[in-house]
């Protein structure tokens, strides 16, 4: 080599350059465009979480009531879905995700009304603004479609949309931005990686009030019939196992790592909660049932949710013990302590689950006890942002219910007639029956 | 005729049949029902919840025969479908005054 | 630096080569085999569109027949589907998409017969064939699958088979051709994103036609069942609606932007359809009805399907409004007033669903209505390719069937013996009973 | 250009770097983490595989026994997955898959017990460890499952819990370790694309076994009741074949060509696995019935499993057609002819298939006959391969059952009584009735 | 009054009604059997094997009728639910000593 | 003995339990029917077609009572069925010539 001085000037250049190159490229490619592979993904991850509420969540709930009301609970679930949708577009969209100005502790702004600005080009983070749009619209569908599980068997079916329609504008829009749009809780560094909070608390909290504010069916606690295809209840949980994927590791919005361990530790809490449910009413009834065992697992889901970007193996594990022990006390004692009808037990399952694993969170999620670091400096402190977090959106959740209630009392009516009730809602509201066999 | 209706525990129709067939009754008619008596009924629990189930399943059987056989038959039902345990079911004699076989137009004993 | 000229000098080159790279790599990438995102997401789709059918669209019909019926449709669809997949890999894929040389305007060739020449490396675009292969090996599945519902309860076996064979090869072979395979209306810029023209006319219009030539149901229009199980129809739609996502999004066939997009406006438009078919029924009828809101969605989702590439969010919205309208419209037209037995609906939701989605798609396709641009240079332009492709399809679809249906008479016959029918197809053509509880 | 030869010297130096970096780049991104379309795909997959079981299998099975033993059925399968979930965590992942040392051709070792040492960012080939761990377990989920298929209707609760428990540390680790964890058979170069011999034939003979030491159903095998809900099982075949995808696609562990080609040859076999068994039973009862067919497709599906990623499309099809003959011929002679009660022929579908695929890949994976390639030299020397390995494996698996079910036998007994298996396992050991309608 | 009860077919009911109301009886009730009888049941295939099904579906209808009219409907019924293949089916007639109709308090033959 | 049968309105069955209790009657067999009628049936309608439902669920409750309680029950099934509205249902009344307990063997009235 002649010009061997100029030559390792040259071999020195290339490697930075060449390193420039490597690290930069990547970053391009993003710039050109989404990466796809976690497009990929999330387009996966939305198919997913759609399918946890159509048809899981609606054959999980429609088991669960007599006959002649199931096809009511599928409409539930089912028109709650479609409204939801336009109404996200429409507006509930921009209100939890878009930019809210001087506002965006509190809300968002209009600016993203009907996607206005968005194209297909148009990014968020890593992946196509249209599919963060439709990801995040499967959680503002499965949220109020939760709630159906408080009010089946004797709701008007125009307050079931009125409600909803309210509560995704009044309820679904804050809380969410709070935490996940940039909002207040955001930025004291509340941790809910896909939902614990923004999902199970606002569901369960407003669950329980409205089924306080409605009543209980005739015949609660004592003489009701009992579920009338447990097996159309374990399809759904099924399904909402298989869903729940999409929710929590689709959470990670990328198709990586994080995606793979939110994906693991879900599926350990979900065994884990099935088993201790189980486990339990073995020891107490002598017999291990098939809808408690789907309720334990649908338990350790709601659980794991926000723990689910944080937490390690270990930590899954002992959340889905927890979820299926404390969740099955719960339903009882809302049931039987205090009578109150929230019929498909949305508090217990989905309120106390949600709120458990948001505050074990601030405990698993340090890495000395297997997670993958706390956004806040200490156990404690994350601790109280948790509660905090927790407490804001039950607050919020339980007042908004209350005021959309007395709204809809105004305009529909809530309960049908006792006459109405013991026919059944689905020939009385739908003009359909369920089975001709 | 006689006409015997039996209200029996699901499970033991088939040996209820065989017994009917052992007295030389060979057809019947068969409907699920449900029953409501001393047995009380039973609770089922689901999420710790108990439901409280009170009318169980019961198989009624009706079988038309002869006035002479209606009492082997009731004899032979009863062997056949008894447990001892409350819940066992009741059987039930009525005159039939007239029985035609649909495909022949056989009327009363020849019906049967 | 001492040798600063020279430096710079470098610098500027290394720049150029660097961008150079930066845009060379993603391409050699591509030569060197297929794209690993646009791979998963199709791999994903595949999986999707094949759930529609099986068992989505088994369901959604399923649950609209008598109880001694249900197995039969179930029968159709599954067996429709095994037979479909072999004549895919016999012929039916080659004559759609591979060269036909001096024909090809009007049919392919023989050439990929049993997918002769594609190995595990050969691309189609930037994904294997094999998987190209599949992915439409799907939608030639449904398309016949979906003509089910214009004779189940009173059609023979044979006749579903042989029927759905020739079908194939005569009539979707050459739409698919023409629309997507290099044939005419491709040539003339027909705009068909994911076969409006190609799945939806031909299926309805054959469906219409042999409808006709078969006769109604005994007790039609006046004396009929109810649906069995309208709770089986919700989970099929529910699971077209989920499948739907691979169907649109996956013709994209990429992970990008035009994918998120794509499923974007399906979502959209199915949501406005299930919305805009439940209110005219409660305000016609008094009561939403379960059958009547997915029916709806699935109208959204047939008549998004042409646009689904070519249309933005407000565009769909008004594509799905006016589907959920349209279709129940001629739902009644063809049933009440012309008293023709399309029994489960598949003209008046999917054909014309189709063809309306392929009209509109000349308007909302125009950057100037939100659309992503349209083939051909003006509105007037496109729509009449439009309404060229949906006529020439349409006719073609008709004459095909009617071709067919003569044959069928002549080997096989085309319906069961009135007392048959009464007895149900379950235990006449198969053997079994559906229910035994 | 002024410094023109030094500009040479440094194009051709950097043509050379470019050729370097393009060739290290993909490398140097992959250390760097998991490769994202990978990643994607095999997330998807993991999914998929779990719908297999819950609910697809769940359905599959409970379609096919008495109404008052549905329940248990989806019982079983669902106790089964969380049992098997937490297990895998525990230690049969680290059995399988992990290093055994000294041991090593025999099992794996205990270091990854708990995912111990395993992060977000451990990866294993090119996706994170976590996924393949969650991928595999899938696996290891519906392997025991399918045995549950010879055991309805009569069946301790607590046996199927210890049985299941032990099989998989017994019989399920060593199996999975020996083919695809690095144990003697994969040194042998065993060919076993995706379970034919771990899953398929594990499974199988433990049925037959177990059938065997059980004994049959009261009635069997004259006086039995009828399938109580053929479309149910149709709706869990269904999802068995859309979530194969996940199971022979996914183990290509890679969103490429391989994986496009096993959905492909899958697909064709499923497809030709339905029609072979359908057009049989047509033949000789006169009718195609639906549990024919589906039951073919599973046959299909089980038998192309082994071979899936080593044939062509031509192979897939005569696998498929054989396939249906050959596990429908075995079908009636196990139940006829020895007249055990392997109540829903997991020997004769799954055992018989898995062989039999396994077997034929020596063949078929051969180039000459449109293969991919032998691990052996020759089709003898594959052969023998592959027959030791179905030989070993079936041992194996025989006494590992036997062994089992004696443990069994003394702790919590085998069979209920004669009087609950009449009235049923749903109230007798769940407490819980299928249907109220 | 007469108590006339008929197992038919299943698919002979629509039949039977219309015959029923040639006759002026425009109230019945019917739900679904099984039965057992002469036409033996039939066997059903799943993979190959057989199930025997002894009980088969039938209908049953019951009708309660003027002590007149009782022949003619007995006649209605048995030509409307006649295929002349086993299994037709059976009617049935009892005496019935009172009727009432809920709605209005009226009794025996007001009351049918 | 009296058998009476009543078919009555379906929502009306736990009204009618607590009405038979009422006067001492503990045990029943219940089953699900379908009435034809003057009701006349309704029309549903899926995706605005009509769909003419002729017959109506019903329960159809039958209990074997001594003959003395006859009218009793036949009063208190009517007080507790009874809405005013068509389709309310029947109650007819036969004479039962034998009735046996299967647990115990017990006849006639104490075997109710
Ligand atoms: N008075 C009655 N009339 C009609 N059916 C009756 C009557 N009493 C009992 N039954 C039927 O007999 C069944 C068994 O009666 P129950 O009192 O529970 O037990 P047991 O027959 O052992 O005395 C009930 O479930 C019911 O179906
Ligand atoms: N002795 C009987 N008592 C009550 N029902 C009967 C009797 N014999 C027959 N049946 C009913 O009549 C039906 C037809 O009877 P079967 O002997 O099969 O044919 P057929 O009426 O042509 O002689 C049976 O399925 C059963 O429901
Ligand atoms: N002649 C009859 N024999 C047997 N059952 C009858 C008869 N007439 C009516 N029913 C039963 O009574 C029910 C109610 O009768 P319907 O004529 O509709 O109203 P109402 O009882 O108010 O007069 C019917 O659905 C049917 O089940």
């Amino acid at each position: 080599m002649r010009h061997s001085r100029l030559a390792r000037s040259f071999a020195t250049f290339m490697v930075t350059v060449g390193v420039m190159l490597a690290t930069a490229l990547p970053a391009a490619a993003e710039d050109a465009g989404a990466n796809g592979a976690d497009t990929a993904w999330i387009l996966t991850a939305t198919a997913l979480v759609l399918f946890m509420t159509l048809p899981g969540l609606s054959l999980f709930y429609g088991g669960l009531v007599r006959a002649n009301n199931v096809l009511s609970v599928l409409m539930h679930c089912f028109s709650i879905a479609c409204l939801a949708s336009v109404l996200w577009l429409v507006v509930v969209y921009s209100l939890a995700f878009s930019d809210g100005g001087a506002w965006n502790g509190l809300i968002g702004g209009f600016d993203r009304m009907f996607l206005a600005g968005v194209d297909k080009d148009t990014l968020s983070g890593t992946i196509p603004e249209s599919l963060f749009f439709m990801f995040q619209m499967t959680f503002a569908i499965i949220t109020p479609a939760l709630i159906v599980g408080a009010y089946p068997e004797r709701i008007k079916f125009a307050a079931v949309i009125l409600f909803s329609g309210l509560w995704l504008i009044l309820v679904y829009a804050p809380a969410a931005h709070w935490v996940w749009g940039g909002g207040w809780l955001a930025d004291m560094g509340a941790m809910d990686f896909a939902g614990g909070v923004v999902v199970h608390v606002t569901a369960g909290v407003s669950a329980l009030v409205l089924a306080v504010m409605l009543g209980g069916r005739r015949g609660f606690p004592n003489e009701l019939r009992p579920p009338h295809s447990p097996g159309m209840t374990m399809i759904g949980a099924s399904m909402l196992w298989v869903g729940w994927f999409g929710f929590n590791a689709g959470s990670a919005v990328a198709a990586n790592g994080d995606a793979a361990m939110a994906m693991t530790v879900t599926h350990i809490s979900s065994a884990a909660g099935a088993i201790s449910w189980a486990v339990a009413e073995w020891i107490r009834f002598g017999k291990p049932s098939l809808i408690g065992i789907v309720t334990g697992m649908v338990a350790g889901l709601a659980t794991i949710t926000p723990a689910s970007g944080f937490v390690g193996p270990a930590g899954a594990l002992f959340i889905g013990l927890a979820a299926g022990l404390v969740c099955q006390y719960v339903t009882g004692l809302i049931k039987q302590r205090f009578k109150i009808d929230d019929s498909l037990d949305v508090f217990a399952v989905h309120g106390v689950g949600g709120a458990l694993g948001t505050v074990l969170t601030a405990f698993f999620g340090a890495e000395v006890l297997g997670g993958f670091g706390l956004a806040n400096a200490t156990m404690g402190a994350q601790l109280g942002v948790q509660v905090l977090a927790i407490a804001a959106v039950a607050i919020w959740s339980g007042v908004g219910t209350w005021l959309i209630l007395t709204i809809c009392l105004k305009f529909t009516g809530l309960r049908v007639s006792r006459d109405e009730e013991i026919e059944g809602l689905d020939i009385v509201a739908h003009g359909e029956r369920g089975y001709d066999l | 005729m006689k006409f015997v209706m039996a209200v029996i525990k699901p499970h033991k129709l088939d040996e209820v049949r065989d017994a009917l067939t052992g007295v030389d009754v060979h057809g019947m008619t068969v409907s699920e029902v449900k029953g409501y008596g001393r047995q009380g009924g039973h609770t089922e629990i689901y999420r710790g919840a108990e439901y409280v189930v009170n009318f169980l399943p019961k198989i009624k059987i009706e079988v038309v025969v002869e006035d002479g056989q209606a009492d082997q038959v009731v004899g032979a039902i009863q062997s056949a479908a008894h447990t001892g345990q409350i819940g066992d079911g009741k059987i039930f004699v009525y005159d039939a005054t007239r029985a035609v076989r649909i495909r022949t137009g056989e009327e009363n004993d020849e019906a049967l």
